[in-house]
Formats: structure tokens, C-alpha cells, sequence
């Protein structure tokens, strides 16, 4: 660390957004050849101090050098001007537009587009470090990990010195983050400037250099990877000490709730998302659905909501104390919620859709319960009280519950989305992605609150992509494979290998040992 | 055939109007900013250029056509920028509701207008008095090589002018650097600025160079369609509105522009070159124009394009800030 | 009701002196446009030039501009009558049911729509009509366009003798105006005949000018207008610079401005012939002495052409001052039914008053002596029959 | 040190905290400001007193009852459509067909008086008016918006182009109703009978106007605020993935929102005719379906802040007759001067909104 030299130091910086301290006084230096992870709380003020850096927010007071000099970082374009890039939280990318158009936006250079010469450019840095991405697709066309994929090209086909990344990894598969990490260690080692964003501890071992900590906008100090551990890494976010422990309570009383039988599901191409799927899950149990991006798991859920149309197979509801069975295809999504279904469903576009981003908190938790009762009038009291709870019992880190959801950190919107969803007291949840882009300390909440439903008898399928924590959480675990179902086991028998195995392979036989 | 042939120069004289105020308003829209100013922007173009005309011709003894043409051409670029400028500060640095302020542009343009071509009128002696015949006949001159064509021959310059810059336009849009920072501004400005596009300066350029087109379809109007006087039936706005309909209709393509103008042109002079109408089915027949656009965006909707959507941030305000 | 007299022959020409301090008297006038139309700028130059004949100010008037044919015209009436006017004038047909409905309710004010035909009818005291004689000034500038017609044909310019004409709307005003102005071409071209177009608005400069090119389009030589707007002129114009044997006859103002060229002459208006006698009888008498129905033509100077366009036939302006000496000594009968005929017939008889408001004629026998006399029994135009050589395209 | 990269001489943050009573000060300051500017122009242009001119404008409008309580009207009118207009616009969807929709309404009573202003006893004609009028504007509306729901038509075009469809099919009944015939006007319809004209009440010719919008604005803004479907539409609006995902049968919204926008913008109609000029013309609507959007959009969907911008519309309206009237002011010049007046306004959010911080760190207002 000694002999390295500061690229940039940031002094006193401080900034707020009308009575919320988003940074106060924040130092922060940044160094050549080192990748530095920066972590904190949601809410904690990292977006918003990286935001400083790249030119998207320009702070109220403080300043920063680049090297000697005092720089004044006005807009996006002084951050690319001073070799700053950065990949932000919420993809910023121009959806009609192809990857390549996209990648060249706002460069200087000839007047005229040449783009067969973009093209054949960008398909060179691919293959330099291993990316798929062709330069002609258009963003509505691609995936989240494309999406993911083009924002780094970006910023690599731009040559950036100091390259900032904002929750990359939160919609990656970890084999993309494995790729990723390589690709991040090579640029460090050409002496860039690396920083990163996460909230998976294991990561910020695994690949940084340096961590540095903000708690609630203040910058808590830093220290080397090397000496560090999880445990002080989070005592040191939160403050106070805190246990990273699941506890796993033995399913009790288990009585089949829902029952899936040969399920197969067509999207509008006609390609099969899922085929011939069956399981079941008991009321008192959780169920784990593991997976690669796009092998299933959210047609999956989405026909149970009766959000999408099944080609064949059949869905049933059992009533475990008549034992009756109700199907629920063909059902209405109000109708299924009506039997106490509750899908919390966390998409990848986390404000499009479980959320809406402009209303606030009580009107956001009024999506569910608006219906209730015969009156023309919509209930507002009991919304704002839930309001409140959420806010108190996962610690949301906002304003006031009459904030636009907006305005709050990608963690804390999360929190409000999984604390409705939990809140409707169902028989049946269902949550895909329930702790994407929370803290650590939030995502052990979500996880009590998730054994708290299935001690009181929920039935509840956990889809998740971190296979440490579905290992931990899970009573039993269905692999899905290409829409197949590859393999369910043993929460308490098994380990992730194993599952990752059963993810790239059908069964998990043939495949490669690395896996 | 006669009347074939003098529909289609009906068809294309109309157009031509709304194929200016529609191009212009397509590079406005680009960058985001719905400016539903078009009509007011076309009056204020209109008027600015009648007037440079009029103080130039009542001036000089022998007018010189082409300085007259210069003159009518320089005060509507001008007024009709100042126009959009107005917008752009309103809309873009201080962030004002985008509808709202278009529709009061449309107010206060065709009041100006009004009040100064009113002014005019009583200046020059009178109602129809106003002489502007050097500057009209300049921009009805025809191209030479278009002479012998019946259709063409009696179509003033600024009709090709229009064509040309729907073309120009398409390919700026497509093909270069500045076009596709455009429109990634109304698509995306955040996304935009983030990669380091000046948005606020992008969005000044395109809706005041878009205003200057739109104002042309203004001067095109009165010193080519009403040939050179000041009518205040409320002529323009109407134009004006089907011009903001041409921008929809054609789905943010100049090129598509083209047709779209001259069809709408077809349609609505069909009702005078079709015999045995009684006047009651006249009226009836004068709603094919807006039927047919209706089915054509029926149509185009059913297959529900990407494509074919309005930019995608058009109408909103941005700030940097703001998440 | 009470018929309006001959050629206004009752009432002064409007410059008889009045006796009496009037200057309390207070005139209202409702315009359908400003001094921005041509047809509302003739009403206002007849109101001051009344005015000022009659020795009174032009601020005992108070205007109301762009007033249009629905409630804003009631509103309007009313807050003049309220505010003390003595007379109340309108200048657009479709003013008059929402001067009649004022007229009802304020008793004392005189109200005067011009052009309108419901004075006698409606039963009440202080609703009053005039007009002018348009159809002479409209038959003259035919007149001026047959003397044309007729040169163009003698030098094998135009090989047919087809006349256009842009009406506005297709009711007796308009049908009277074109009729007499197509009897002033066939008085000297008599094979002449004519097409007409209607725009349904009485002002829209492109609706003219396209209504213009489609007549054109068809060969017409010569269009005539009963519309308020250069379009048709200037459509003209442009047409005959492109090379076309075409020329333009307006109304309302001079048109040599936009058709420096095409433009033969336009048929006018002088409003102050009517106005000035309806005043003055308000000032002496009060409503009671303004009879139902009064107008005007050239005898009192109620009508005139504009000045002649350069291009006019040779020995044109003699043959107008033939014309309208004529007209004025009544040994010129316009609408002389020997020289028109209706699906081939001469017409013998014609109803021009409406009793139970379908408006058909029950009653009002127009036709004296072969002469159908326009303007007599009451002030609007009536004449509405469909002669023989005219065709409505619309 | 660099000189490019220096502190921007100004730089705006947004603020959240701005009190009312401040942020109305804001505005009528820029009244204030706009009336002044309107002064200045003013001045230059015709050389008048431009507080006489505005004393003229404020008695053109207010001078006497009778004109108070025909500024009362057409506010009302403004207000009307700019309440039918606020439900579809707070679900997003772009109508500006209010034009077209105040037409049919309009069209429907002008056809309820004709054919059965003999047959039918006022009162009864008079519902069956209000009634036709509110289905012919709900026609009006639901046709674009089931081709929105159903196959996502661009509604700004299509409600547009209804509009012209509306003033063609008027076109087409005036011709057969008019009178006289050929004169392309309907007239004045039941002049004597007075049957189907919506009657005074309390002595005041247009109170039932008044009472009606005032009665309509409460229920919309109560419909709109607190009731389920009020909620449905803000969702709706906001995003139609959220609304499909908490099972909101969207196109069913969608086509009763529009529709109910349409039915009130007809209601529009039925006071223009029934409740105004007792006739029909392409001018029924008369450019007031587009001036609402102003009302209410400027309101931010606000009924009460609705009622204040109709109000100071209509005034700037009956003032400009008045100046023309008696300054010969053409009365264009009023257009003018709205359009300034809403600059300012419109400009003056941006200072309730956000503040200004110059280099060197001193905030500004
Ligand atoms: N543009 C903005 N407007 C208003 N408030 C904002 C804005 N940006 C950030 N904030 C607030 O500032 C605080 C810090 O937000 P920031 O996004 O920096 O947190 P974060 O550390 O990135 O959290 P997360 O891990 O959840 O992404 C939050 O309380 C947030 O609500
Ligand atoms: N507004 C429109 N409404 C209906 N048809 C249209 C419209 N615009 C274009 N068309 C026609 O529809 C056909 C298919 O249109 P399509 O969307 O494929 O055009 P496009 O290839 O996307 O346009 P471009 O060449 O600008 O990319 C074309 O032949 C085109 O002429
Ligand atoms: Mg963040
Ligand atoms: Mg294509």
C-alpha cells in the first residue's frame, strides 16, 4: 500500500437529496492497481458517492484530486474526459438501439457512422476476453446478463483508468461472475483503478484488494482484504456486531399444499420453457428451485400466479385440512391470490413491476390490499400502518413511508417489495430473487422472515441463485435444467457442487468435474 | 385527367405544409421534447417571413427577387428558432410541463400573428392589400428542368426543398454520429448523459433547428399557398395539427413523411374532383382523410412493432439528478 | 309585415340633415371578424361613414369584433343594450336569431341584422333587416367579365365561353349574387355558361383557391366569387402566370393587389347607403319610423365595382357607365324572366316569403309584369331558382 | 489546475421541502411579473395606459352581473372538460379528443331538442339530453381506447383524428337541419318554444351551468382521490406491468376510464347547446377541447386549481373583447398576452421545484 500512489482522493465530500444525508464528509482514496470493494448498508451512500465520481451528481461540498490537481467533475462527460467509467446499478442502456450503437454513444469521431468498423472492433474485444455479445443485437432482444455484458464492453471499448461497477454481479450466474472477476484481476494488474460495489461478502474476499466502508453516508474506515473476515466486514457496516447464521428448524407437520404435474409451458416463439415439470410442496417447508438464467424458473412461478398460460399439465391446490384438490389453472391471478398465493416476485427490472416507482410507500403497499371490502372507497389506514411495519421490522432506510419509492436505494426498494409480498399472510409464498441487491444484514432478515412463514405452516418456494444460501435455507431443492427438471434433493444432504452440477446437466451425470 | 392532375398539385401544394411542420417536429421529437407548438410555430414562421417581405418590397421601388427570397427566407429561420428556443428554456432548462407549454406556443403565436398580420393589413391600405408579389412569385418560381412536366411545373421550390430535407434528414438520423446521439437522447437521456452526451445542448439544437423547419411549412403557406397575403381564418393551425397527426402517422420517419403528406393531401381534396356529390355527402366524403389515417394506424399497431414506438422518454423532463 | 319601399325611395340618400342634440345616442355594432375581412371592413366604413354624415362622433359606436354566430352573439347584443345603446347592428347572417332573441327581451333598443330576412316575421317591433342591392353590382361586374369573355373568343384565345364561379353557401344570397352576375356575362356573351363550386365557409382562402383550380381545371375562363377571400384571385393569378388564359372577378375589395393582372373587378358594397337612412330615421323616430326591410342599390350609390384591372376588354368602362345608368333609371330589369329560363320553362310565378318557418315560400308574389323583383318584398336576396346554364358542382 | 474542470457557475438541485404559502408566492409573483411584461408590451405597441387596460379587461369580465355570470359560464365549460379530460390523463393516456367528444356530446342534445323538443316535456328532454349526450361523448371515447387496449393504437392520433370526424359528421347534420336551408347554420334550435334549454334556477339564467360542473368536479376529484377505480387509474398510469402483475384486468380500465372521460367532455357538449347557445355549429367545441388540456395539465389534475385557471382563462377572454372593443386593441393581442401570462406560470415552477446554487456556494430562491 506504501508505495502505491492515490489516482483519486475524495475530501469532505458531502451531499444530500432534500433531508436525506446521502454522504457526509466522505474521504475515500482510490489507487492504481488495486481493486478496492466499497460496501455498506442499503442506503448507505455508495451509489451516490460513485455517482460524484462519474459525473451524475455533483456534490454540495468536498473535493477531488486527481493526483495533485482539484478536478471539478460537472457531468458524465468530464468523468470519461479524466479516464473515469462506471457501470452503473440500473443498466444504462438505450433499448432500440443495437449493442454497438450503444457502445459508441456520445464518442467523438467522424461525423459519419462507419459501423461495420464498430462492429468488427467490439467483436475483437469479445474474443480478446471472452464475451458473447453480438454487436448488431438490439438491447430489448437480450438478456439481463447480455445487458450486463454490453455495460462492460462499454466501458472497456472506451479505454477507462478507473472503472467503477455498481452491484455488477447482482444478475449474474456465477459462472459470468467467475468471468467477470478474471477480467477485472487483468485490468487491475495493467495497473487500472478497479472499484466495486457488492454486497456479497464472499466476493469482496474473493476478488478485492482493499475494502472501504460507508455506515449511513460516513466512511467508516478501510482496511486490506487480507485482514479482514465476513464477520468484521459486517460488524463494521451495521455498527453494532451482528450473527450470519441460518438457523434451519426442522420442517414440522408437513402436509402437501401444492402439487404440479407435467407441466409444460410454451413461450409466444414457441420455444418450450418448461417441459413435463412435477413436484410438490408441503405446507411447513421450504422449497429451493435452482437454476441458470432462463432454464425456467420464472415461467414457473408465473403459471402458479396464473400470470402465464400452461400448454399442458396441471396445477393443483390442496386444502390440507379437507384435502380437497383445486386446480388452478385456468384460474384468474386475483382469483389464486384470493386462495392465499402469494407471489413475490422480484423481477429483473425491480421498479417495472412489483413496484410502481412514482407512488409511495402506503400507496405502494395498497397494490395488494386495495380491493378489500364492498365500498366503492379504497382503504388507505391499513396500507400506511403496514407502511410502517416494513419500514420498522426490516429497517427500510427512508424519509418517511410518503417517499416515492424512487427515490430510495435499490436495497431499501426491495425491502418494501418482499415486505408486502410476506405481509399478505399466505398459505403459499413464492419469492424469486428475495435478497437481490440487499445487505447482508437485510438478507438474513428476509431469510428469518421466510422461516417465520414456514414455522406458521406456509408452504414456501424459494427460487434463488446464491447456492451457499439455498443449501442453508432450503428443506428440499428442485434443479432445473432447460425447463426439465434435472434432480430434487436433500436441503440437508447436499452441497452446492452437487447442485451446480445438476444446474448444467440433466441429472447432473455427464457432467464436466469443474463445474 | 385534368382534374386528376390538378388533384394531385392540390394534394401536393397541401403537403407540402405539413410535410415541413411534420419533419420539424420529427427532429424535435427525437430529442424528446413533444412540442405541440407546431401550429403557433408555423403562424409565427408565417407571419415573419410576410412581414420581411412586406417592409422589404414597400421599401424599394424594384424589388430584387432573389434578395426577396432571402429576406422572406432569413426572418422565418429566425422568428420561427426564436420560437423554439421560447420552448426549449421553458421546457428543457426550467423544466416546464412539455403539452402545456406547446399548446400556449399555439396560442401565443397565432395571437401574435394574428395581431401583427391584422397591423399589416391596416398598413398596407386595407384588407387584400398587401403586396408581396416579388417575394410570392420568387418562391412559386419553378425548377427549370420540371417545367415540362404538367404536374410539377407549377410547383414552387420550397416543395422540393421539403423533400430534400425529409431525405437529408432520415439519413442524418441513421447514418451519423450526431443522429444517433439524438436519438439516444430521447430515448434514454439519462443513459445519454451517462455516456457522456450533452443532453441539454442536443435537446436546444434539435427543437429549435426543428422549430426553423416547422416555421418554414408557416411561410411556405402564405407566400405560396395563399400567395403573399394575411388571412387570420385560422388557416395554419389547422395545418398545424394535421402536421403533429403526419408525425405519428408516418411513425418518426421523415421518409415516410413524404407519402403520408401528399396522401393526406389526396384525401383531402378528393371531395371537389369527385362529380355528383350532393352537399351532404360531400361532408361525409371530407372524413375519409381522418378515416383513413385511423385504419392505417390500426393497422400499423396491430403488428406491434418496436419500431414503431414514439421516443421513448418523448414528453417527459429530464434532470440529472432525479432517479 | 311592412314592405320595403322601392329603391328606398321613401327615405333620404342619407344626407339630409338632422335636427336635435344626439350625442347620447349610442350605436352598437356586432362583427363577425375585424377590419381583417374584407366583408367586415365594408360594414365598418358604412357605419362611420353614416356617422359622419350625420353629424355624429364615431365614439358614440362601440364595436364588438369576431363575434360569432352562437351565444357570444346574444351575450353581446345583450351587454349593448345594456350599456345604453340606442341601436344595435349585426353584420352576419347568422347573428340575426340571437338578435332576435335580444330583441325580445329589450324592447327599447332597436336591433338591425343585417342581411337577415326575419324582421317582418317575427312579429317584433324592434328587429329590423337590411341589405344592399348586391345583384346589381354583382350583374355589372358580369358585365365586365362578358366583355372579356367576348374578347377572348373574338381573338381565339378561348374557344369555349365557360364561366366559374366559388360560392360560399348554397342559399338565395349567394344563388341570387350568381345568377344576376351570370346574366351580366350572358347580356353580352349569350351562350355563355357557368359552373359553380361551393365552400361551405364564407371565408377560407384555400378552399377558394382549390374550388378556383378545379373550375379552372375544367376550363372556365373567367371565376367569378361570392366568398370573402383572395383565394380565388390569387389561385387565378397564379394559374394565368403559369401561362393559363384565365382571369378573376372578386367582390368586397380590390383584388388588383393579389391579381395585379387577372383581376377584371370586384363587386362592392357601400354600406353607408343603408346605414346612414336607418340611422337617421332611428334618431327622429325611433324604431317605429325604421321600417321592417330596407335596401339599397345604385340609386343611392349602395353598390359600386372596383376600379377596372389593366387587363379588361376595350371600351369597358363605357359599356359600364351604359349599365349602370341603366340600372339606376329602372329601365334595366335584371332578373327579367324573358331572358332565363328554368328546365326550359320562363317562370311565371314565384313565392318569396315564408310564413310558418319551413322556409319555402307560401306567400310574397315576386314576379310583376315578367319582372322578378329582387329585394322588394323584403331586404335579403330571395331569388333561389336554379336557371338554365348554371350547374352547381356541389 | 485544470481550467476546464471548474465548479459550474450555477448549478440546480431539486428540493422537496418548498412550503405552500412560498410556492404560491412564486406564482403570483410571476403573475405579477407576466401582467407587467404584458404592460410593457403593451405599451410599446399601442401607446395605452396599460392599467387602463387592465381595468377594461377586469369590467369586460366582471363589470356588470350579466357579464360576471357569463365569465361564471364559460369557466364552467373550461372547468368541465378539464375535469372529463383528468381521469384519462391521469392513466396516461394522451386524449385530446375532448374537441371531438364535446362535439358529439353537443350533437347528441342539439338532435334530443329537435326531434323531440315538441314531443316531450322539458324536464323529461332535458335528462334524456344530458343522457344522450354524456353516452354520444363516452361513444366518443371508448372507440380509440378499445383499439388501445386492445392493440395498443396510439391514442394521441386517433382521439385527434376524431376529432375531425366529429366536426365532419356535425357538418353533415347541419346540412340537414339547417335553417334556412342552404345557409349552412342550424339557427337558433326551438327559439320560441324554448323546449330542451336548460332553464334558470334561482333566477340566475346560468346557475344550473354552475351547478352541474360544480357537482361533477367534487365527484371526480372524490372519484379520482379516494374511491378503488380512482386507484386502479393512477396504477394504470403508472405502469401497466404493475397493474397486470396485481391482476388489474387493464383493458378494462383502460376503455371505462376514457369512456367516463369522454361522457363528461360530452356533458361539456349538452351545456354548450342546452345550457348556452341553443345551436349547433362546427364551432360547438370552438378550440376549447385543446385549452382544457391546458386547465388541466396546468392544475396538475387538480379540480380546485382547475377552477382558478378556467377562471383566469375566461377572464383573459371576455377582458380581450372588452380592450378591442374599447381601445381597438385588436383582440388578438389577448392571445398574446395568455400566452405570456402562462409562460410565466409555467416558468415559475421551476423556482418552487428546484433551487439554484451560483459558484462560490451562495443558494438562491
Ligand atoms: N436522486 C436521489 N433523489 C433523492 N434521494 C436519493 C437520490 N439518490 C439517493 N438518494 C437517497 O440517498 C441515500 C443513499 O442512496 P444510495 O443509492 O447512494 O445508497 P446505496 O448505498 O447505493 O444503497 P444500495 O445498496 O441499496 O444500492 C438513500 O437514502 C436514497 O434514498
Ligand atoms: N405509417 C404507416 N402506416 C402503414 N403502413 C406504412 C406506414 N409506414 C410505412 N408503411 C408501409 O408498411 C410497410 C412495412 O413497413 P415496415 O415497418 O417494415 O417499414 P420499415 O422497414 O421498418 O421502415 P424503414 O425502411 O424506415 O426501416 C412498408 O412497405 C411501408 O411502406
Ligand atoms: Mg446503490
Ligand atoms: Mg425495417
Amino acid at each position: 500500500m506504501e508505495e502505491k500512489t492515490a489516482v483519486i482522493k475524495m475530501r469532505n465530500i458531502t451531499k444530500s437529496f432534500g433531508s436525506v444525508l446521502a454522504n457526509d464528509k466522505v474521504w475515500l482514496d482510490i489507487y492504481k492497481g488495486e481493486i478496492l470493494a466499497l460496501l455498506g448498508e442499503n442506503g448507505s451512500g455508495k451509489t451516490t458517492l460513485m455517482n460524484m465520481l462519474s459525473g451524475i451528481y455533483y456534490p454540495d461540498a468536498g473535493q477531488i484530486f486527481m493526483g495533485e490537481n482539484e478536478v471539478s467533475i460537472r457531468s458524465p462527460k468530464d468523468a470519461y474526459d479524466l479516464g473515469i467509467g462506471m457501470i452503473h446499478q440500473h443498466f444504462k442502456l438505450v433499448d432500440v438501439l443495437t449493442a454497438a450503437e450503444n457502445i459508441i454513444l456520445g464518442m467523438s469521431g467522424k461525423g459519419l457512422l462507419d459501423m461495420s468498423a464498430v462492429n468488427e472492433k467490439i467483436r475483437s474485444i469479445c474474443s480478446l476476453y471472452g464475451f458473447d455479445v453480438d454487436p448488431e443485437q438490439k438491447i430489448y432482444d437480450m438478456s439481463v446478463s447480455q445487458k450486463q455484458t454490453v455495460e462492460i464492453i462499454k466501458v472497456l471499448y472506451r479505454g477507462a483508468d478507473i472503472l467503477i461497477l455498481d452491484e455488477p454481479t447482482a444478475v449474474l450466474t456465477p459462472q459470468e461472475t467467475d468471468k467477470l472477476f478474471a477480467i477485472l484481476r487483468n485490468m487491475r494488474d495493467d495497473g487500472k483503478a478497479v472499484i466495486i460495489i457488492t454486497h456479497k461478502l464472499h466476493e469482496v474476499e474473493e476478488l478485492s484488494d482493499r475494502v472501504a466502508i460507508l455506515q449511513r453516508g460516513r466512511f467508516v474506515g478501510d482496511t486490506l482484504t487480507k485482514d479482514t473476515n465476513a464477520a468484521e466486514m459486517t460488524n463494521m457496516m451495521v455498527g453494532h456486531p451482528v450473527v450470519l447464521n441460518i438457523e434451519r428448524p426442522e420442517p414440522e407437520n408437513v402436509k402437501e399444499r401444492l402439487r404440479v404435474e407435467n407441466l409444460t409451458i410454451r413461450d409466444i416463439d414457441g420455444v418450450k420453457k418448461l417441459d413435463d415439470v412435477s413436484f410438490s410442496v408441503g405446507s411447513g417447508e421450504i422449497l429451493g428451485i435452482a437454476g441458470i438464467s432462463g432454464c425456467g424458473q420464472k415461467e414457473l412461478l408465473e403459471a402458479i400466479a396464473g400470470l402465464q398460460p400452461a400448454e399442458s399439465g396441471s396445477i393443483f391446490y390442496i386444502d390440507t385440512k379437507t384435502g380437497e384438490k383445486e386446480p388452478l389453472i385456468g384460474k384468474k391471478p386475483r382469483e389464486i391470490s384470493a386462495m392465499g398465493v402469494a407471489l413475490s416476485f422480484v423481477p429483473e427490472d425491480r421498479l417495472g413491476m412489483g413496484l410502481v416507482a412514482n407512488m409511495d410507500l402506503t400507496d405502494n403497499m395498497m397494490l395488494r390490499s386495495f380491493r378489500r371490502g364492498k365500498s366503492v372507497f379504497a382503504d388507505r389506514k391499513s396500507p400506511r400502518e403496514l407502511a410502517r411495519r416494513v419500514v420498522t421490522e426490516l429497517s427500510v432506510n427512508t424519509p418517511s413511508v410518503d417517499t416515492p419509492v424512487r427515490k430510495l436505494s435499490g436495497g431499501n426498494v426491495q425491502k418494501i417489495l418482499v415486505g408486502r409480498e410476506i405481509s399478505s399472510a399466505p398459505t403459499v409464498l413464492m419469492t424469486a430473487y428475495a435478497v437481490r441487491g440487499l445487505d447482508i444484514n437485510s438478507s438474513y432478515t428476509i431469510y428469518d422472515l421466510i422461516n417465520q412463514q414456514k414455522q406458521k405452516g406456509v408452504a414456501v418456494i424459494f427460487v434463488g441463485e446464491d447456492l451457499d444460501v439455498l443449501v442453508e435455507l432450503c428443506d428440499r431443492i428442485l434443479i432445473l435444467c432447460g425447463g426439465k427438471v434435472s434432480g430434487i434433493v436433500d436441503g440437508r444432504k447436499t452441497d452446492k457442487r452437487e447442485i451446480g452440477r445438476m444446474m448444467t446437466s440433466l441429472g447432473g451425470e455427464s457432467s464436466e468435474q469443474q463445474a | 385527367m385534368a382534374g386528376i392532375l390538378s388533384l394531385v398539385q392540390a394534394a401536393i401544394v397541401f403537403g407540402t405544409v405539413i410535410l415541413f411542420g411534420a419533419i420539424g417536429e420529427i427532429l424535435t421529437e427525437k430529442s424528446g421534447s413533444l412540442n405541440l407548438g407546431v401550429p403557433g410555430i408555423m403562424y409565427i414562421g408565417g407571419i415573419a417571413g410576410l412581414a420581411g417581405a412586406y417592409l422589404y418590397e414597400s421599401s424599394v421601388s424594384a424589388p430584387e427577387p432573389l434578395l426577396c427570397f432571402l429576406i422572406a427566407l432569413f426572418c422565418t429561420l429566425i422568428a420561427s428558432c426564436l420560437a423554439g428556443l421560447l420552448y426549449s428554456f421553458l421546457t428543457i432548462s426550467l423544466r416546464a410541463n412539455q403539452n402545456v407549454t406547446g399548446l400556449t406556443l399555439t396560442i401565443f403565436g397565432s395571437g401574435i400573428a394574428n395581431l401583427f398580420g391584422g397591423a399589416m393589413n391596416k398598413m398596407a391600405g386595407g384588407v387584400g392589400q398587401i403586396s408581396v408579389s416579388t417575394t410570392s412569385a420568387a418562391y412559386r418560381t419553378t425548377l427549370p428542368f420540371f417545367r415540362g412536366i404538367s404536374v410539377l411545373s407549377s410547383l414552387g421550390v420550397l416543395v422540393y426543398v421539403a423533400v430534400i430535407l425529409a431525405i437529408v434528414m432520415t439519413w442524418f438520423l441513421n447514418r451519423t454520429r450526431a443522429g444517433l446521439n439524438l436519438r439516444a437522447v430521447g430515448e434514454n437521456p439519462a443513459t445519454a448523459d451517462a455516456a457522456g452526451i450533452k443532453v441539454t445542448k442536443l435537446k436546444y439544437i434539435a427543437t429549435c433547428t426543428g422549430a426553423a423547419i416547422t416555421g418554414l411549412g408557416g411561410l411556405y403557406y402564405v407566400l405560396d399557398y395563399i400567395k403573399g397575403t394575411w388571412a387570420n381564418d385560422g388557416g395554419i393551425e389547422k395545418l398545424g395539427w394535421l402536421a403533429v397527426a403526419l408525425v405519428i402517422f408516418a411513425r418518426w420517419k421523415p421518409v415516410h413523411a413524404i407519402w403520408g403528406s401528399y396522401l393526406f393531401g389526396v384525401l383531402f381534396w378528393l371531395y371537389f374532383y369527385i362529380p355528383g356529390l350532393d352537399r351532404s355527402s360531400q361532408e361525409l366524403f371530407k372524413m375519409l382523410p381522418y378515416i383513413v389515417t385511423i385504419a392505417v394506424l390500426v393497422i400499423s399497431s396491430m403488428r406491434r412493432s418496436r419500431e414503431n414506438r414514439p421516443p421513448a422518454h418523448l414528453g417527459l423532463p429530464y434532470f440529472r439528478e432525479e432517479r | 309585415g311592412e314592405k320595403a319601399p322601392d329603391s328606398g325611395a321613401e327615405l333620404p340618400d342619407g344626407n339630409g340633415e338632422i335636427t336635435g342634440d344626439y350625442a347620447d345616442f349610442k350605436i352598437g355594432a356586432i362583427l363577425i371578424h375585424d377590419e381583417n375581412s374584407g366583408y367586415d371592413l365594408a360594414h365598418i366604413n358604412g357605419i362611420k361613414s353614416a356617422v359622419n354624415a350625420l353629424g355624429l362622433s364615431e365614439d358614440q359606436i362601440t364595436w364588438k369584433y369576431n363575434i360569432s354566430e352562437d351565444e357570444a352573439c346574444y351575450d353581446t347584443a345583450v351587454d349593448l343594450a345594456e350599456s345604453g345603446c340606442d341601436i344595435i347592428f349585426s353584420d352576419s347572417y347568422g347573428h340575426q336569431s340571437y338578435m332576435q332573441q335580444a330583441a325580445g327581451e329589450y324592447e327599447d333598443v332597436i336591433f338591425v341584422a343585417a342581411t337577415g330576412d326575419t324582421a317582418a316575421s317575427s312579429g317584433l317591433a324592434n328587429l329590423k333587416n337590411i341589405f344592399t342591392y348586391v345583384y346589381e353590382s354583382r350583374y355589372v361586374s358580369g358585365v365586365v367579365a362578358g366583355m372579356k369573355l367576348k374578347e377572348l373568343l373574338d381573338e381565339g384565345l378561348v374557344t369555349e365561353p365557360y364561366v366559374g364561379y366559388v360560392g360560399a353557401k348554397p342559399y338565395a344570397e349567394v344563388v341570387s349574387g350568381y345568377t344576376a352576375f351570370f346574366l351580366g356575362v350572358q347580356s353580352i356573351v349569350p351562350e355563355a355558361y357557368m359552373d359553380v363550386i361551393y365552400t361551405g365557409e364564407w371565408y377560407d382562402p384555400t378552399r377558394e383557391a382549390e374550388a378556383a383550380n378545379a373550375l379552372m381545371s375544367k376550363g372556365c375562363v373567367i371565376i367569378g366569387q361570392h366568398a370573402d377571400s383572395t383565394g380565388a384571385p390569387s389561385a387565378v393569378q397564379a394559374a394565368k402566370d403559369g401561362g393559363a388564359v384565365v382571369y378573376s372577378v372578386g367582390y368586397n375589395i380590390d383584388m388588383l393587389a393579389v391579381a395585379p393582372t387577372a383581376a377584371l373587378t370586384s363587386a362592392l358594397n357601400n354600406w353607408g347607403a343603408v346605414y346612414t337612412p336607418t340611422i337617421q330615421k332611428a334618431l327622429e323616430g325611433g324604431a317605429a319610423a325604421i321600417p321592417d326591410d330596407y335596401a339599397t342599390g345604385i340609386v343611392n350609390d349602395g353598390v359600386s365595382v372596383s376600379v377596372l384591372g389593366p387587363e379588361c376588354a376595350e371600351g369597358t368602362q363605357e359599356k359600364l357607365d351604359e349599365v349602370w345608368a341603366a340600372l339606376a333609371d329602372g329601365s334595366l330589369n335584371i332578373f327579367d324572366t324573358a331572358k332565363f329560363t328554368v328546365d326550359g320553362e320562363t317562370v311565371t310565378s314565384f313565392l318569396a316569403l315564408d310564413t310558418d318557418g319551413d322556409f319555402e315560400g307560401d306567400e310574397g308574389e315576386a314576379i310583376e309584369d315578367g319582372i322578378f323583383y329582387e329585394s322588394k318584398l323584403r331586404s335579403a336576396p330571395y331569388f333561389s331558382l336554379r336557371i338554365d346554364g348554371i350547374t352547381e358542382l356541389s | 489546475m485544470n481550467s476546464k474542470l471548474k465548479e459550474p457557475f450555477v448549478r440546480i438541485t431539486k428540493r422537496e421541502d418548498t412550503p405552500l404559502l412560498k410556492a404560491w408566492g412564486i406564482r403570483l409573483f410571476s403573475l405579477l411579473l407576466a401582467l407587467i411584461t404584458c404592460a410593457g408590451i403593451i405599451y410599446l405597441i399601442v401607446k395605452l395606459n396599460p392599467l387602463k387596460v387592465y381595468v377594461a379587461m377586469w369590467e369586460g369580465a366582471f363589470g356588470t352581473s350579466k357579464r360576471s355570470w357569463i365569465t361564471a359560464r364559460d369557466t364552467m365549460m373550461l372547468l368541465c372538460i378539464g375535469v372529463g379530460l383528468a381521469p384519462a390523463f391521469k392513466m396516461r393516456f394522451w386524449n385530446i379528443g375532448a374537441e371531438g367528444q364535446i362535439l358529439a356530446g353537443g350533437l347528441a342534445t342539439a338532435a334530443c331538442m329537435i326531434y323531440f323538443g315538441s314531443s316531450m316535456p322539458t324536464w323529461a328532454l332535458l335528462i334524456v339530453s344530458f343522457a344522450a349526450s354524456c353516452i354520444a361523448g363516452a361513444v366518443w371515447g371508448f372507440v380509440p381506447a378499445a383499439f388501445k387496449a386492445r392493440f395498443d393504437t396510439n391514442e394521441t392520433l386517433f382521439t385527434l383524428m376524431m376529432n375531425y370526424v366529429a366536426i365532419q359528421l356535425t357538418s353533415f347534420f347541419i346540412t340537414k337541419w339547417e335553417n334556412p336551408i342552404g345557409s349552412n347554420t342550424v339557427g337558433i334550435i326551438n327559439q320560441s318554444t324554448k323546449a330542451g334549454w336548460l332553464p334558470s334556477f334561482l333566477g340566475q339564467q346560468y346557475m344550473l351551468n354552475v351547478i352541474i360542473v360544480m357537482t361533477l368536479t367534487i365527484a371526480v376529484y372524490i372519484y379520482l382521490r379516494w374511491s378503488k377505480h380512482g386507484y386502479e387509474i393512477a396504477v394504470v398510469g403508472e405502469s401497466e406491468r404493475t397493474a397486470k402483475y396485481i391482476g388489474i384486468n387493464v383493458k378494462k380500465v383502460i376503455i371505462r376510464t376514457v369512456a367516463l372521460s369522454g361522457g363528461l367532455c360530452g356533458v361539456a357538449g349538452f351545456l354548450a347547446v342546452s345550457g348556452a347557445s341553443h345551436t349547433i355549429s362546427t364551432n360547438t367545441a370552438g378550440g376549447r377541447g385543446f385549452t382544457a388540456i391546458i386547465v388541466a395539465w396546468l392544475a396538475k389534475f387538480n379540480p380546485l386549481v382547475m377552477f382558478f385557471v378556467s377562471l383566469l382563462l375566461a377572464f383573459l377572454q371576455k377582458g380581450a373583447v372588452e380592450i378591442a372593443s374599447r381601445y381597438d386593441l385588436n383582440d388578438y393581442a389577448s392571445q398574446m398576452i395568455t400566452g405570456i401570462i402562462l409562460f410565466f406560470i409555467l416558468g415559475s415552477e421551476f423556482f418552487i421545484n428546484y433551487k439554484l446554487i451560483f459558484r462560490g456556494k451562495k443558494e438562491v430562491n
